[in-house]
């Protein structure tokens, strides 16, 4: 039977869904090209949403909670070597999932209430909202889905509606690149994941997690540890694809050519979330080499993409990178075994970047689509909401205490330290630093970028005419005619004053956004997010990989047979206390670690059933505080960085551009990374398909050809043949008797005298011949 | 003198073989049928010459015979070629063997 | 029932023999009819099939009865060869699990191949006699049972195909039409010899005489020892299975042998190049797994890693291709030379997935590669070019047609929701699953790569961004605002038409249906490929039955 | 009457004869052609007479002079006539005519005089011979005498079938 939360959540599913179908077909047909369709499923579905939300987080309160159903998809019957072999779908509703489904569901709802204000009157309004709904039914897909073979459908489909919505202004042939580079780049990631999918099937036959976890843990993968750790890699590259992790980030900053409540949508709550979520997923498969790799990944990715933001001018690139910061950020906190906190992030970081793309998008709007922060400027007295809003949302992502982000980062920072001194020091230690490194960006660039768009005086007459209007051009065809204000406005050296606070549907979803990044939505203690409902309801699971796995066979086999929906439980419950506990400050650090000590004498016990796991978590609260000074510390030198250098000009950006050139343009080119892949992969695929297609034209065919044409020679020689000599030598003798009939005829005058002379010449003849005779 | 005088078998050859050859030459190259039917009569007479001869120096009566019945023959034979020679120039308006050659071909 | 199926277009032909030429409606409408009375019966075909009969070889005893479904066996030609024997050839059809795809996939093509044909003018009679000689030819290869039956179907295919690309193609046809016609009887002409070779090892259980029924071949059983493919002999069996094999590998077509493909299609009229994209290329992979796997299967186990290379250089030589490509057709023909790489690679798998994946995959390329061509056919008509980079910004002038592409595209580089990515999917899970072929699907994955890449920069460069300066239509702008587009000399619908979407919806909802729930199809294959499977496995496993 | 005369006499004959046959052949006129060869048979009997064979040269006149020749004679007026320029026949191929009889006749000579010499036997012919043909005629020579009747009325019968007046032919003038 089904469980009502089931049932509702694959309404809460199907609704945008829906919607998309609806706006596809009908847009043009209904009136406001139907947005209100949209908005109203989303509504419905956010309420529903909100419901689940409730009755599992609010009522429930249990980590362990979980309901799952699923059916079968595919009945392969009795397949031989296997014995009967289905493929089956389903939804699993735990903590997470209903926290994700509540975070989606709002966020999108509110870029379509803001979008109603934003894209009026674009002449693609009505499929605008279409897109919306199918991004959102995706991303519901991946949270909800309960197996590697749907999520990874669903992955792909928000990969393609990421491809329309990237590309809504398909008609500039920029926005048509970014949507190709945005669908081929996630392709190249989701093969990875699709090889990681095979590999784990290729051992169970299954899909489902809680099967293929079972196996695991019961040590059933027959490969080598080597396989499986490349399986936990493999299954990661989805969500360097997604989560445009360090190799494959370089999608999301052209994903700024769609319009910003998309990016909102994508790097808020939809897209960039799903790697995370995905890694959360798996993250009890994952082998320590595979961890190390994806914490070593985050970091990176974390560090370069905030040495990019420092640089850029693009109000909307600054953001882009500042996500994939952030988003290495979660990376790195579950490769360091971080868990909650990473996922705490992923949810915290949802708000408050939406809120500063909207708050991007209400600028640019206002400022009749500029995006250079290099000719805004002293926006504060005209746009005060937005003003308030975003830099809330900004101080909430460089990490003030008293914002989500806050807690939620220095979590993760408390791990990365914890992790270094796990794994003994050293050379581990670069991930911690990399991380501290781009907090001190985050800081710099973010307050750079609210300096120069709030404060100081409006730069937009310094702005060169040709290239405003090569920009309006560019725009051209954004929303036009949708603005209250007459576009002459737009040049003059009086831009501020033409520009107004944006009208209510795009300011609700600030203001919403904004309070959802005051610490007291999630934790009581601005300090501690550890002591907030999150970390409780979605602690770390107990890894079950089979190194680790030995030491609690025990209490695998004590509940293997049970229903699947079961399998993962046990760790489960083992988990929360231990989190409460460890998070209760000093002395619980010292339970903890005798209950560890206890853990690894008797086998296995309420704590994690992995020492590595518990001896993580024992360190990581060690360097709680550690963490929190760091970071306070790093915040601050970056703020007041960016004050010395933009409020009091005490340095100037340009000159310091120019005395550090080599490494400026290095990071305003964003490390070279486009040129480079631009240079390998695709020049090289190019050059390879124009070789095999000449390879196909010319060798391949041509040997065909060739083998043709030496055919006809032959056949042409064997005819000449034929025809000469065979046939030669019949016609020789007709033509021989012919000739020889011709000159007969001449004899045959029909005179009859002259067959009397000839009669007479024999008759000589043989006189001459009886002389001769004669003659012997 | 001998050999004038005494009239021998080869006298009367040496006559027909002359006469055969004026025949023969009249066959041969002439274009009228008449012409040429007298031809034919003047090699039929040196058959008879020769017939006669023999059979005269060899005392028997075949050759007698024989040429008694050539001139039968040779009168038949007459009758039918000027027919013949007639039906011709009715057909051809003339009596030119030479111009009557539609055995050609 | 079955010989209705495959004979009516004949009747259909017949009738049209008897219609003046000049009736060009009627000609056309008996043909429609044929083909929807096709239609009609196979889906009451699939409704009746029992999926729970295996076919691929004989009932426990001998007999197909029980084991194959809608059978119909008569003695066709029986000569008496003296000191041989008695040589008797049936007409025997049926079908199981694998050929009611393919029979269905067939009358479905059939339908949309006769609505495509309605824009040819020239010489129509004999057009749509050819078409339905084609159509029933295709039909019986598809259900034949008996080898001979087989072969005849097979080579009568040739012909009017050869006919329909010469006459009625592109300007270099008369080209492509012999490079098709000498590549297939190429193929062919060794078959023949494998059969005969075949009955003369094959005993047909029940009778005791030997046979060409392919059921009775498909069981190792039946083959006479010592005799020149018995199963003593390895040597022979060796050569007739790679002799078979290129025959069927150029039709697939198999990388090797392929180049006719893209002449062919460039060349031939839009539903000339649906059946053979549509129909035509599954024969390949349909005689693999009909005749020349479960012939020599031990064979086939020594060559899987062989079948599967060439599986996966079909993949992504195709895909590489189809990147080079100017012409939008010929880009299409490469896509599925890549596409048919997936059949092989599921098929050097060799265990279920693998298996059930090629069968599907030759069901959906089937539907979606009509798709495509249906579509490159729609703006030749218009715009009578194919260059990819005539267009540009098509998307906002023809949205429909755009709506449709996108559909089409996304289903033919295996988006989810979409019936191409399940086939891909499983043949890729079988692929990896089986030791053998691992490494080479970890490499073939890379065409999923490839596929999208060639598929979106032909939409970016035919659909997205503006029009181009030397583009094959021109702009013009109507009062208020609003751009259209006007081809030259065509003044039909600029969007698709209705029967255009009359070709194109059905397909399209099957495609999408077939993407969200496979299972009305895949549940008829499941029985069949698991017992070819065993069939197939080696001995120790097919033991165990 | 000694030998000497009758020599004589022979070689005026075989003069008369000789000579008239070759102006019977060489002259371009027929008329001129007809009566020599009236001399010619003329000559013919005579030579009759001296091999002793009297019936035949009385026979030899009446049919070639009193038959053929008269026949001939109406040939050539009944062609002649008609047409008046044709009384000329000319030669074709004289001279490839003249060798080619020269050639014969040199043959013919030659052949008589060298193959051995004509024995005459004992015994020759002398005195008339008519009784001996009568004997001859009616006993040995019974079925030829008989034939060559018939064979004669046939001819005349045909030739008078041949040479009569033709309707068919007068509508085509």
């Amino acid at each position: 039977m089904m469980h009502s939360l089931i049932q509702l959540s694959i309404v809460v599913l199907l609704l945008p869904l829906l919607s998309f179908v609806v706006l596809i077909f009908f847009n043009r047909k209904l009136p406001r090209m139907g947005d209100f369709v949209g908005v109203g499923m989303l509504g419905t579905a956010f309420a529903l949403a909100l419901y689940i939300f409730w009755s599992v987080i609010v009522q429930q309160y249990d980590p362990a909670f979980k309901v799952a159903w699923n059916f079968t998809w595919l009945d392969f019957g009795n397949v031989p070597g296997v014995g009967p072999l289905q493929v089956k779908m389903g939804i699993v509703i735990d903590n997470l999932t209903a926290i994700m489904l509540a975070m989606v569901t709002l966020i999108s709802l509110l870029v379509h209430l803001y979008s109603t204000g934003y894209m009026a009157g674009d002449k693609n309004y009505g499929r605008f909202f279409a897109y919306l709904g199918i991004f959102t039914f995706s991303m519901l897909g991946i949270v909800l889905s309960d197996n590697l073979f749907s999520i990874y459908m669903f992955w792909e489909l928000v990969g393609l509606s990421s491809y329309l919505l990237i590309g809504f202004y398909f008609e500039k042939d920029s926005a048509a690149d970014a949507q190709k580079k945005a669908f081929l780049t996630n392709r190249v990631g989701d093969i990875g994941m699709w090889l990681g999918i095979l590999i784990l099937y290729s051992q169970f036959h299954t899909f489902s997690y809680d099967e293929i976890f079972q196996n695991i843990a019961a040590g059933k993968f027959n490969l080598s540890n080597g396989w499986l750790t490349a399986a936990g890699i493999l299954l990661f590259f989805g969500c360097v694809g997604k989560s445009a992790q360090f190799p494959l980030h370089i999608w999301l900053p052209d994903a700024m050519e769609g319009p910003t409540p998309v990016s909102a949508l994508i790097h808020a709550a939809t897209m960039v979330a799903a790697g995370v979520y995905f890694v959360g997923r798996i993250f009890v498969i994952l082998s320590v080499d595979a961890l190390h790799y994806i914490a070593l990944i985050g970091a990176v990715t974390a560090f370069m993409s905030a040495t990019i933001a420092i640089t850029q001018h693009d109000i909307k690139r600054v953001l882009a990178y500042s996500t994939v910061s952030q988003l290495g950020y979660m990376v790195m906190g579950l490769g360091v075994g971080a868990y909650s906190a990473a996922l705490f992030h992923l949810l915290t970081h949802a708000f408050f970047k939406a809120c500063l793309f909207l708050g991007s998008g209400a600028i640019i709007h206002a400022m009749h689509h500029e995006q250079d922060m290099r000719w805004m400027g002293g926006l504060r007295k005209n746009m005060p909401w937005t003003f308030a809003t975003f830099s809330i949302a900004t101080l909430a992502l460089a990490g003030l205490p008293l914002t989500s982000g806050f807690m939620s980062k220095d979590a993760i920072l408390a791990g990365a330290l914890g992790f270094a001194a796990t794994e003994g020091g050293g050379i581990y230690y670069i991930i911690p630093v990399l991380g501290f490194a781009s907090a001190l960006m985050t800081a710099f660039y973010m307050g750079r970028q609210v300096w120069l768009v709030f404060f100081g005086e409006s730069r937009t007459h310094l702005k060169p005419a040709e290239e405003h209007h090569d920009d309006h051009a560019a725009h051209g065809h954004d929303a036009h005619g949708n603005d209250a204000f007459d576009h002459s406005s737009g040049h003059g050296h009086d831009a501020p004053h033409g520009v107004h606070e944006v009208g209510w549907v795009m300011r609700l979803p600030l203001v919403i956004l904004a309070t959802l990044s005051i610490f007291i939505v999630f934790s009581p203690d601005p300090l501690d997010g550890g002591k907030g409902w999150f970390m409780h309801l979605v602690p770390t699971p107990s890894t079950v990989v089979k190194s680790s796995a030995i030491a609690h066979e025990g209490a695998l086999a004590a509940h293997g047979e049970q229903p699947s929906a079961e399998a993962v439980k046990a760790p489960e419950h083992a988990a929360p206390e231990n989190a409460v506990q460890a998070t209760t400050g000093e002395h619980a650090v010292a339970a903890v670690a005798g209950e560890h000590v206890a853990a690894a004498g008797e086998g296995h016990g309420p704590v994690f059933t992995d020492a590595r796991q518990a001896e993580l978590l024992h360190a990581t609260h060690a360097n709680h505080y550690t963490a929190i000074y760091l970071s306070s510390g790093m915040l601050a030198l970056g703020l007041s960085l960016a004050l010395v250098v933009y409020k009091f000009g005490a340095i100037d950006p340009e000159k310091t551009a120019q005395a550090i050139r080599p490494l400026y343009l290095y990071s305003f080119n964003k490390w070279y990374w486009d040129e480079i892949y631009n240079a390998t992969f695709i020049k090289g695929s190019m050059l390879l398909s124009k070789s095999c297609a000449w390879f196909d034209t010319n060798i391949i065919d041509g040997f065909v050809n060739g083998i043709a044409t030496v055919y006809r020679k032959v056949a042409f020689a064997n005819g000449s043949f034929d025809k000469y000599v065979v046939d030669g030598f019949v016609n020789f003798t007709a033509f021989f008797v012919q000739t020889s009939g011709a000159v007969m005829r001449k004899i045959q005058t029909g005179k009859v005298q002259t067959y009397l002379v000839m009669v007479l010449l024999a008759v000589l003849g043989y006189f001459a011949y009886y002389l001769v005779q004669l003659m012997k | 003198m001998e050999m004038f005088t005494a009239i021998g078998l080869n006298h009367f050859l040496t006559i027909s073989a002359l006469l055969f050859g004026f025949g023969m030459f009249a066959v041969m190259t002439r274009k009228n049928a008449i012409v040429i039917l007298m031809g034919v009569e003047l090699i039929l007479n040196a058959a008879n010459i020769n017939f006669l001869a023999f059979s005269k120096y060899n005392g028997g009566m075949e050759g007698v015979m024989i040429s008694l019945f050539v001139i039968v023959l040779a009168a038949a034979e007459a009758a039918v070629a000027l027919a013949i020679v007639i039906n011709i120039f009715k057909t051809f308006k003339t009596v030119d063997v030479s111009s009557v050659d539609t055995m050609k071909e | 029932m079955l010989s209705l199926i495959v004979f009516l277009p004949i009747i259909a032909g017949l009738i049209i023999l008897a219609v003046p030429a000049s009736q060009k409606q009627i000609i056309r409408i008996v043909s429609l009819l044929a083909a929807i009375a096709q239609g009609v019966i196979a889906v009451l075909i699939w409704r009746h099939y029992d999926p729970t009969m295996a076919g691929i070889v004989a009932a426990p005893g001998g007999s197909p009865f029980g084991s194959f479904q809608l059978i119909e066996r008569i003695p066709w030609i029986s000569l008496n060869l003296g000191s041989f024997g008695p040589m008797t050839i049936e007409y025997f059809i049926g079908v199981d699990g694998i050929s009611i795809t393919m029979v269905i996939l067939t009358a479905l093509i059939s339908i949309i191949g006769v609505l495509s044909s309605w824009t040819i003018q020239k010489q129509v009679k004999g057009y749509f006699i050819l078409f339905n000689l084609l159509s029933t030819a295709m039909m019986g290869c598809f259900v034949a049972l008996d080898f001979f039956l087989f072969y005849v179907f097979w080579e009568l295919m040739l012909l009017p195909m050869y006919f329909l690309i010469g006459i009625w193609g592109g300007p270099n046809r008369e080209y492509a039409a012999i490079k098709f016609f000498l590549y297939t009887l190429f193929g062919s002409v060794f078959m023949l010899l494998v059969m005969i070779g075949l009955y003369f090892s094959v005993v047909d259980p029940m009778t005791g005489n030997h046979t060409f029924s392919l059921v009775a071949m498909a069981d190792q059983a039946n083959y006479v020892k010592g005799s020149i493919l018995g199963p003593d002999s390895t040597t022979w069996r060796y050569i007739a299975f790679i002799v078979l094999f290129v025959g069927f590998a150029i039709k697939v077509p198999m990388f090797p042998f392929h180049t006719w493909l893209p002449d062919a299609h460039v060349e031939a009229p839009t539903p000339i190049s649906v059946i053979l994209a549509g129909v035509l290329l599954k024969l390949g992979t349909y005689g693999m797994m009909r005749i020349n796997f479960p012939l020599f299967p031990e064979v086939y186990q020594a060559g899987l890693y062989i079948i599967g290379v060439f599986g996966a250089i079909n993949i992504i030589y195709g895909a590489f291709c189809a990147l080079a490509q100017q012409d939008l057709k010929k880009m299409v023909a490469y896509s599925s030379i890549s596409h048919m790489g997936y059949v092989l690679l599921g098929l050097a798998a060799a265990n279920s997935e693998g298996m059930l994946g090629a069968l599907y995959q030759m069901f959906n390329h089937g539907t979606i590669t009509a798709m495509l061509f249906l579509l490159v056919g729609v703006i030749y008509d218009r715009a009578h070019t194919r260059a990819i980079d005539k267009f540009g910004g098509l998307a906002s002038y023809m949205p429909v047609y755009f709506g449709v592409v996108m559909i089409a595209w996304f289903a033919s580089l295996g988006l989810p929701g979409l019936s191409g990515f399940i086939s891909e999917a499983f043949v890729f899970v079988g692929a990896f699953s089986a030791p053998i072929t691992r490494p080479i699907a970890i490499v073939s994955v890379l065409g999923i790569v490839f596929g999208a890449a060639y598929l979106l920069w032909s939409l970016q460069r035919m659909f997205l961004g503006k029009r181009k300066p030397d583009a094959a239509y021109e702009l013009e702008s109507d009062g208020h605002g609003h751009e259209h587009i006007h081809f030259h000399d065509w003044n039909g619908k600029l969007d698709l038409d209705a029967r255009e979407l009359t070709m194109l919806v059905p397909l399209a909802i099957i495609v999408i249906a077939l993407g969200i729930y496979p299972m009305p199809v895949m549940g008829m294959l499941t029985t069949s490929i698991n017992k070819l499977v065993q069939v197939l496995a080696p001995v120790a496993m097919s033991a165990v039955k | 009457m000694n030998e000497l005369t009758i020599a004589i006499i022979f070689y005026i004959f075989a003069a008369v004869t000789v000579l008239s046959a070759a102006f019977v052949v060489f002259s371009k006129n027929v008329i001129y052609s007809a009566f020599a060869l009236l001399f010619t048979f003329f000559g013919v009997a005579a030579l009759y007479v001296f091999l002793s064979a009297d019936f035949i040269a009385v026979t030899q006149i009446v049919v070639y002079v009193g038959g053929i020749l008269v026949l001939l004679l109406f040939g050539v007026m009944f062609t002649n006539t008609i047409m008046q320029t044709e009384l000329k026949a000319d030669v074709l191929h004289f001279v490839p005519g003249v060798l080619l009889t020269l050639l014969l006749i040199v043959g013919m000579l030659y052949t008589f005089y060298t193959t051995g010499d004509w024995m005459p036997g004992h015994i020759q012919l002398s005195g008339s011979v008519v009784e001996r043909i009568g004997i001859e005629t009616m006993s040995r020579y019974m079925l030829p005498f008989e034939m060559a009747s018939i064979v004669l009325l046939v001819a005349l019968i045909g030739a008078a079938f041949l040479a009569r007046y033709d309707k068919a032919h007068k509508n085509e003038h």
